[in-house]
């Protein structure tokens, strides 16, 4: 294992909804504007749809940020729901301190379909951000033990 | 060196165990009586709205949840300065003294009681709730059952719930009763003070007209000088739910008096790092190690140390037998812990002679049950008298009443310490140049059941109550014997 | 022919299972009539050399009740699920860690630090208990804490779930009966992993109040609010974990004006309680603007307390990471 | 397991396979996600081209795969492709799966080896959520050919109209008496300058006689229940008290009518009508309202002056409000605009000073069949102005107020200038901050004006006020403006001010936008579903929006919009029936307990909760799939096709699976 040798590359799963932020990540595609590879991303209909659920998972999982991100306010294309996925935003970002997880490792973006060079310089800043709160530490405050995914790929 | 493991759960029940220690010569040099858990009610309940800590700290004994929740309850009404109205002290008092009646009752005719009606020489397996009905007579299981139901049911009407009732918040509780649900418990209650009447009677038949039984009540194995502690209300007379703490000397003196609020400035608990509970005693007397007298802080909470501590009872019938009970023994205070058994059915009988007092007042189902707190949330300290000792809950919050610290007295801890003692006597007085005395066990036993210690509670860490199964092993580590108890 | 084995077993619990049992009265004769107790501590005398003793599969049903805090906790765990065809998570530390969970908030070492530091504790030296102390005369031991409280499906394989702290006496004893149908061959037994002794909706079904479209502006505290007896809690702001909550209840407490704690659990198939509150709160709240969410947020004053209170230990983020399946 | 998965990663020429090791990835998913069901794994030049999407419909056929995952480029650019190629293989196509290995990875990495990498990440997601996915329909829903119009003014007219024409039935509500709606108040229209009403009233009366229009004046909608193709509306007719079908409309009873009351609504205050009356002679419908606020009747008990003289007994003041339920497929809305309140600018001194007048004053003031018949005199009622100040953007263009511009007002004060100038030779003077002509014929009647000796005064005006400096402002009102031009403050004494009050949405709009499932930008105009290509549809399927209700506009601007927009719900009625992405939420009776949390949570009025079952449901056919109440259910009652908690879950295990190697290289394998 040279793992220890690497340097630190943290893992961010990010949730962009199908009308703005995935589209703005396509904007910078085709664009060819380079970011961080350390960004994985997952479509939903809408920031909406987000659910805490799936950003415990990733946490759990060992990812060490999530990003949520969707269109602008006002721009939403299902009228309002991104306002429920920023209420529940800040609610989850509460409940993650409680729970012994840095505020900074969630993040929320607006991102309209035309904001890719955006898109792309924020998950930058935020993949830098990430890499100095180092990787996600589940000895404090649970003292939990690593996670089995492990096991899973090395085997 | 010989090693005697009296392991009272074994690994399989595995809730405390019991060493003793013998020198060379085979006599009691040492005992150990050692709790092997901790929950971290004290670090968990940190960071809780106030509010929340008598359905939280419920959950530290399923046995007298209604006990952890009305300490609980009285301490964040003192955490928010809010004074309880009227009606709402007294229902809480009323679902209290119900619970009384049916923690006692499950007690004596389950647990302690067959000691005495069947008999410390009878068979283990005689010694049960069935010996009893067999002996009495079997309308008396029935009446033990309904005694149960009656209890539950009226926790379950004030409280919400049969187990780990919910209604009491700061300030009061979240509902009253109604007019029918009153003239049910009133119903209730009446019956209660029948039964508790004739609890005394039968005990009084069986028991004290029995030379033996009283001779072995009053014999030396079960005696410790210690000091005694109890609720009294304003006129020294036991109180379960509210007062100041009174506590006597050996002497039967009184040694302190203190609003629940300064406990602090007399209990202090003693640490040893081979068992997870810690040992309270009286921080200006002092720990003096495991021995009685009034040099040693030890002291002792329990049906007896409450009589003791008072100066009589606050209902009629229950004050007649507070008397006739001194007078049987030989004044205050009593010293023997297997009296401990009688004290506990004058108890039952003045709880249900209060569930009574209380369920007739006409304000009792006055709407006034609730006083919203006004002012800002900062210390607090509740304390009740649970069935098997003092209870004391502290908590301190910030202004939004979130909790910053919790300091928690449980009430069979409180014994803890004379319970050991209790162990070491009997052993010391059995264990003669190695040879074990078959009596030690039953003698162990009575000792145990007397306190009827629950530890779910004692360590508010333990799990369940503790179901006491003692086994010797000799030198070879070949069991001798077993013998159990448990507390509801 | 011999009556089929029942048993009982408490890790860490309190004993209000034991005593919600005990609560089914008369019915408790039917156990007695349709099972032989095999092992049940607080009711009757039997050792673990006996258990040991059984063959494996010989305990048809045991209800185990409390959480795993201990290695001895976890030992039990192993021998009984040798010894019983169906183990039975029974009450919500077995099936998810219930108050004591709250711990996996905090090390262990917290935990026992602050039990020892209390304003009461005389401890000069600082002394902490130690698993094996060595006294003058002799080693004398005690079990080891688990870093974190763990669910019993967290280190044995559980074949069913029976929520409630307590379980409902009303459920056990239906519980009780269905499984005597099953061994009088009149039923099925439910598939592996189903939670039984409880409905399938959550407590707001069950919950005789009033309720209309909710908006909420203000968190508010059951103490400081005159609470409409009437009307939804939650509406008033309260918070109530009832719309999370598995039903089975029957709304106990908010049918006396207390809010929901959430005891039941969560709902069939959801995969993490906390997180069903957390979206349902946050997406009701009355607000599109950032500060003003936070000013109504502040109402909910210990948010991962209330949302956990009772699942910590079965939650996603604070579950024992080497029992958690994928 | 069951699922037999095919993996297919495209190279897309160099776009991938230049930064991606495609041979790699292929390789690697046949191997490590066998045990998740994968049988086979390529990768191919153009998976999108014919030979590629053959390649995929082989494998289905012969290695009977029934999970299919392409990582390709944007599923917005090729999903269809690939799930009609799915499709084309008698596989359902929501079992396919196409992730993005293009745009989120080849195209924004230079790092192969960090590349490659991901892109396995990507299709292990892929791979691990495709087993979830499952076989779905669109749903098809059939459109009621009727059509309701909301909004009686030029744009709803239009509208009305153009389906009506088309043969298909239109039901019209218009709130007011009358349909007309602001141009019938206008005298003249810019910049052609020919009469409002020739051109309105010939519209008006055909929608009056169209056999194919169904028209409710006097009428508000109060609920709107269904979904495209498929609306209930209910209609609440409120009692004109007047039996319509006796009414011949012959104007006895409002020229008996003992009752003057101020007309705040036609004549914008500047003159009287009945309490029976109808709003202006060439009405439609001919039949008037009582006005059972001022009638006398309804005050005092007694009169009923209408009744006696009434020749055919029409008169019924018993009649009471009657509700109605129609149903239609497709709903345009042509609400229109509300007037900026030019009180709200008090320095401009509207309400303070008698010959402040707002510009629909104006227009009912030269209107020939106006209070004045058409002369332009002060409120004394004889005296020509003199000099005459027009003042533009009176609440508009201005963050005080309303940001936008209105649009119109430099064409209307255009017009009002030249009105002035012909009728009365009065010196006018328009006080601008930039004149905006961009139509047709508009920069022509700006130069007319400015040949014609209109002044022009470049800025914005500080003050309106009655206070004279010198002799010559004695009795006057003087205008306080920097001219911009010349740089200088300047006080101009004048007779007349009309203040040009901007348009701004209707006060009422939130709500109308709530009843009808849409939206409002942050001015309350309805939005749009897209600025250019979609400006008379909104986001919710079914409903148009057409004229000011969208955002200020001109006459031709509304008309065209009112076409516009009975084109759209042409094209809808002809087609019978609309198919619906079946990315749909659904609620399990059993498991909800109708906490109602879910009930506010859509904007389209989806989920509708049953008071009796207590139990709250989804319509499939309103629902828009956005999953905002999956992910807000308590009790995880409600599931979702197209992204269920299972294939998300999943995609995220998929996603991490490879997370133990955190940085960024490839696994060697």
């Amino acid at each position: 294992m040279t793992e220890e040798t690497k340097p630190f590359e943290p893992v961010i799963i990010g949730f962009t909804c199908n009308w703005c932020s995935y589209r703005a990540a396509d904007m910078a595609g085709t664009a060819r504007i380079k970011y961080a590879p350390n960004i994985r991303l997952i479509r939903l209909m809408c920031s909406g749809r987000l659910d805490p659920t799936f950003v415990f998972k990733a946490f759990a999982g060992g990812a060490d940020a999530v990003l949520i991100s969707g269109c602008h306010p006002g721009d939403c294309h299902y009228v309002e729901q991104n306002y429920k996925a920023m209420r529940r935003f800040h609610l989850l970002k509460r409940v993650l301190v409680q729970m012994g997880i840095e505020p900074g490792r969630l993040k929320l973006l607006w991102a309209s379909a035309a904001e890719g060079a955006i898109f792309a310089a924020e998950i930058n800043k935020f993949v830098e951000e990430v890499r100095a709160l180092g990787p996600l530490n589940w000895a404090k405050p649970g003292e939990l033990v690593s996670t089995p995914i492990m096991e899973e790929v090395t085997a | 060196m010989q090693r005697i493991t009296i392991d009272p759960i074994t690994r399989l029940e595995g809730h405390g165990k019991i060493e003793i220690f013998l020198n060379d010569q085979g006599n009691v040099t040492n005992t150990y009586f050692q709790i092997p858990e901790l929950r971290g009610f004290e670090r968990f309940c940190v960071g809780r709205p106030v509010e929340e800590m008598p359905l939280l700290t419920n959950r530290i004994c399923g046995v007298c949840p209604e006990a952890h929740h009305m300490a609980a309850a009285k301490a964040t009404d003192a955490v928010y300065h809010v004074e309880v109205p009227r009606t709402g002290k007294m229902l809480r008092e009323l679902l209290y003294s119900a619970f009384y009646a049916t923690d006692h009752t499950t007690h004596f005719y389950a647990l302690g009681g067959p000691d005495f009606i069947m008999g410390p020489d009878a068979p283990v397996a005689e010694r049960n709730i069935l010996g009893v009905i067999h002996k009495v007579g079997l309308e008396i299981g029935g009446k033990v059952i309904q005694m149960r139901k009656y209890g539950h049911t009226v926790v379950e009407i004030i409280g919400g719930r049969k187990v780990h009732p919910c209604t009491s918040i700061p300030g009061g509780l979240t509902k009253g009763i109604n007019e029918e649900q009153r003239k049910e418990i009133e119903q209730m209650g009446r019956w209660a003070i029948e039964f508790a009447q004739f609890s005394l009677k039968a005990f009084s038949d069986i028991v004290l007209s029995n030379k033996t039984y009283l001779d072995l009540i009053v014999g030396d194995i079960y005696t410790h000088k210690t000091y005694y502690m109890g609720l009294v209300d304003g006129n020294n007379k036991v109180n379960f739910y509210d007062g100041m703490v009174r506590v006597v000397g050996p002497d039967g003196k009184e040694y302190v008096k203190y609003a629940p609020k300064d406990y602090a400035a007399h209990i202090a608990e003693h640490v040893e790092p081979w068992t997870y509970l810690k040992f309270p005693y009286l921080k200006n007397v002092g720990w003096k190690g495991f021995v009685d007298g009034s040099d040693s802080g030890v002291y002792m909470a329990t049906p007896l140390s409450r009589l003791n501590a008072a100066d009589g009872m606050a209902t009629p019938l229950a004050q007649a037998e507070y008397e006739k009970f001194y007078s049987t023994l030989g004044g205050k205070p009593v010293h023997q812990r297997l009296a401990i058994h009688w004290a506990r059915l004058i108890e039952l009988l003045y709880a249900a002679e209060r569930w009574v007092e209380l369920v007739t007042d006409p304000e009792i189902t006055s709407p006034n049950y609730h006083a919203i707190p006004t002012a800002v949330p900062t210390e607090g300290v509740g304390i009740v008298e649970a069935p098997r000792g003092t209870l004391t809950h502290h908590y301190w919050t910030d202004e939004r009443g979130v909790v910053t610290k919790v300091n928690l007295i449980v009430g069979t801890t409180n014994n803890y310490a004379p319970i050991t003692m209790s162990i070491k006597k009997a052993a010391d007085s059995l264990i003669k140049n190695g040879n074990v005395n078959e009596g030690l066990l039953n003698m162990v036993e009575m000792a145990f059941r007397a306190y009827d210690p629950c530890f779910g509670c004692a360590t508010h860490s333990l799990p369940g109550q503790m179901p006491l199964e003692v086994t010797i092993y000799d030198a070879q580590g070949n069991p001798l014997n077993v013998l159990k108890q448990f507390c509801d | 022919m011999s009556k089929p084995k029942f048993a009982m077993y408490w890790a860490a619990s309190c004993g209000g299972c034991e005593i919600a049992v005990l609560n089914i009265h008369e019915k408790i004769l039917d156990v007695d009539a349709n099972f032989d107790v095999a092992f049940w501590p607080v009711a009757m005398d039997a050792k673990y050399k006996d258990v040991e003793a059984m063959e494996d599969g010989s305990i048809l049903l045991t209800l185990w009740n409390g959480g795993i805090r201990n290695d001895e906790n976890e030992h039990i765990a192993h021998l009984l699920r040798k010894k019983s065809k169906i183990l039975v998570a029974f009450g919500s530390c077995a099936c998810e860690g219930c108050i004591p969970g709250l711990a996996n908030f905090s090390p262990v070492n917290e935990i026992v630090d602050t039990a020892f530091s209390t304003i009461t504790t005389d401890n000069p030296d600082n002394i902490r208990p130690q698993s094996s102390f060595a006294m003058p005369e002799g080693n004398i031991t005690i079990p080891t804490l688990y870093p974190v409280l763990r669910t019993l499906d967290q280190v044995e394989d559980v074949d069913y779930y029976m929520p409630g702290c307590p379980p409902e006496s009303h459920q056990i004893a239906a519980v009780i009966d269905l499984v005597i149908q099953v061994l009088q061959g009149k039923a099925e037994l439910p598939p592996k992993g189903a939670t039984i002794g409880a409905g399938n909706s959550t407590v707001c079904d069950e919950c005789p109040r009033k309720r209309n479209v909710k908006t909420i502006k203000e968190f508010g505290r059951i103490q400081l609010t005159h609470a409409d007896p009437e009307l939804c809690l939650l509406e008033q702001g309260i918070p109530c974990n009832g719309p999370a909550t598995r039903s089975g209840c029957n709304a106990r407490c908010a049918t006396v004006g207390a809010q929901c704690i959430g005891c039941y659990g969560p709902a069939e198939g959801v995969v993490d309680y906390g997180a069903r509150l957390i979206s349902a709160f946050a997406s009701v709240i009355d607000s599109n603007k950032p500060d003003e969410i936070d000013k109504i947020l502040d109402g909910l004053v210990d948010p991962a307390g209330q949302f956990y209170r009772f699942n910590l230990a079965g939650s996603l983020l604070r579950s024992s990471k080497s029992a958690q399946k994928g | 397991m069951t699922e037999r998965i095919g993996v297919y990663i495209c190279h897309c020429g160099t776009n991938i396979a230049g930064v991606v090791d495609v041979a790699n990835v292929s390789k690697w998913a046949g191997e490590k996600l066998a045990d998740q069901g994968v049988v086979i794994s390529r990768d191919y030049k153009f998976m999108c081209s014919s030979l590629g999407q053959e390649l995929i419909q082989k494998d289905i056929k012969e290695q009977n795969l029934n999970r299919v995952v392409v990582a390709a480029c944007s599923p917005h650019l090729h999903e269809k492709t690939f799930r009609n190629a799915c499709k084309g293989a008698d596989l359902n196509p929501y079992l396919c799966e196409l992730v993005s290995i293009r745009e989120q990875d080849s195209w924004v990495h230079t790092d192969k080896a960090a590349a490659t990498f991901k892109a396995k990440a990507i299709v292990s997601g892929g791979v691990s959520r495709v087993v979830h996915n499952e076989e779905l329909t669109p749903l098809k829903v059939p459109i009621h050919p009727a059509t309701l119009v909301v909004g009686g003014g030029i744009a709803g007219i239009q509208a009305a109209l153009e389906i009506a024409d088309a043969g298909f039935h239109v039901y019209l509500v218009e709130r007011e008496p009358s349909i007309g709606g602001h141009m019938a108040q206008f005298d003249k229209t810019f910049p052609t300058l020919d009469c409002s009403a020739c051109i309105l009233t010939p519209k008006m009366v055909d929608v009056g006689n169209h056999p194919n229009i169904t028209l409710l004046t006097w009428s508000e909608v109060q609920k709107v229940d269904g979904y495209v193709g498929n609306f209930a509306v209910t209609i609440k007719k409120k009692p004109r008290y007047i039996k319509i079908e006796d009414c011949t409309g012959c104007g006895i009873c409002w020229e008996k009518c003992p009752k003057k009351v101020l007309d705040t609504v036609f004549e914008a205050g500047m003159g009287n009508r009945k309490a029976v009356y109808v709003p202006f002679p060439q009405a439609v419908p001919k039949y008037p309202v009582i006005d059972d606020v001022n009638c006398t009747y309804f005050l005092k008990g007694t009169c009923k002056a209408c009744e006696k003289f009434c020749p055919t007994n029409a008169i019924d003041f018993k009649q009471e409000a009657e509700v109605i339920t129609v149903e239609v497929g497709n709903i345009i809305l042509a609400t229109g605009y509300d007037l900026f309140d030019a009180r709200r600018i008090p320095q401009y001194g509207y309400a303070r000073f008698a010959n402040v007048y707002t510009n629909l004053e104006f227009e009912r003031l030269c209107n020939a069949a106006g209070p004045t018949g058409g002369n332009i005199v002060l409120r004394d009622g004889k005296t020509v102005p003199k000099t005459v100040g027009i003042v533009h953007c009176v609440g508009s263009r201005d963050k005080n107020y309303n940001a936008y511009c209105s649009a119109i007002c430099c064409m209307q004060g255009l017009k009002f200038a030249h009105l002035v100038h012909e009728r009365t030779g009065a010196e006018v003077y328009n006080f601008y901050i930039d004149i905006r002509t961009p139509s047709k014929g508009y920069e022509e009647f700006y130069n007319r004006l400015l040949e014609e000796g209109t002044r022009f005064v470049r800025g914005k005006v500080a003050e309106v006020s009655d206070f004279a400096r010198v002799p010559e402002e004695e009795g006057k009102l003087v205008i306080q403006v920097e001219d911009t031009l010349i740089g200088k403050q300047r006080r101009i004494p004048v007779d007349m001010v009309i203040l040009s009050s901007g348009l701004q949405s209707r006060h009422d709009s939130k709500d109308v936008a709530k009843l009808f499932g849409i939206s409002c930008s942050a001015d309350n105009w309805f939005i749009e579903r897209h600025p250019k290509l979609d400006p008379v549809a909104t986001m919710t399927e079914g409903v148009f929006i057409a004229g000011c209700v969208q955002g200020p506009k001109d006459i031709p601007a509304s008309v065209a919009q009112g076409a516009a927009a009975a084109a759209r719900v042409l094209g809808k009625i002809q087609q019978k029936e609309i198919a619906l992405e079946p990315v749909r939420a659904t609620i399990n009776a059993d498991q909800c307990s109708g906490c109602r949390i879910c009930n506010n949570m859509c904007p389209f009025n989806a989920i509708l909760f049953h008071e009796n079952e207590m139990v709250s449901e989804v319509n499939p056919a309103l629902c828009q799939g956005c999953g905002t109440c999956i992910a807000g259910c308590p009790a995880g009652a409600i599931s979702g096709t197209g992204f269920s908690n299972d294939q998300i879950l999943s995609q995220i295990d998929g996603l991490l699976l490879l997370n133990i190697l955190k940085a960024a290289v490839p696994v060697e394998s």
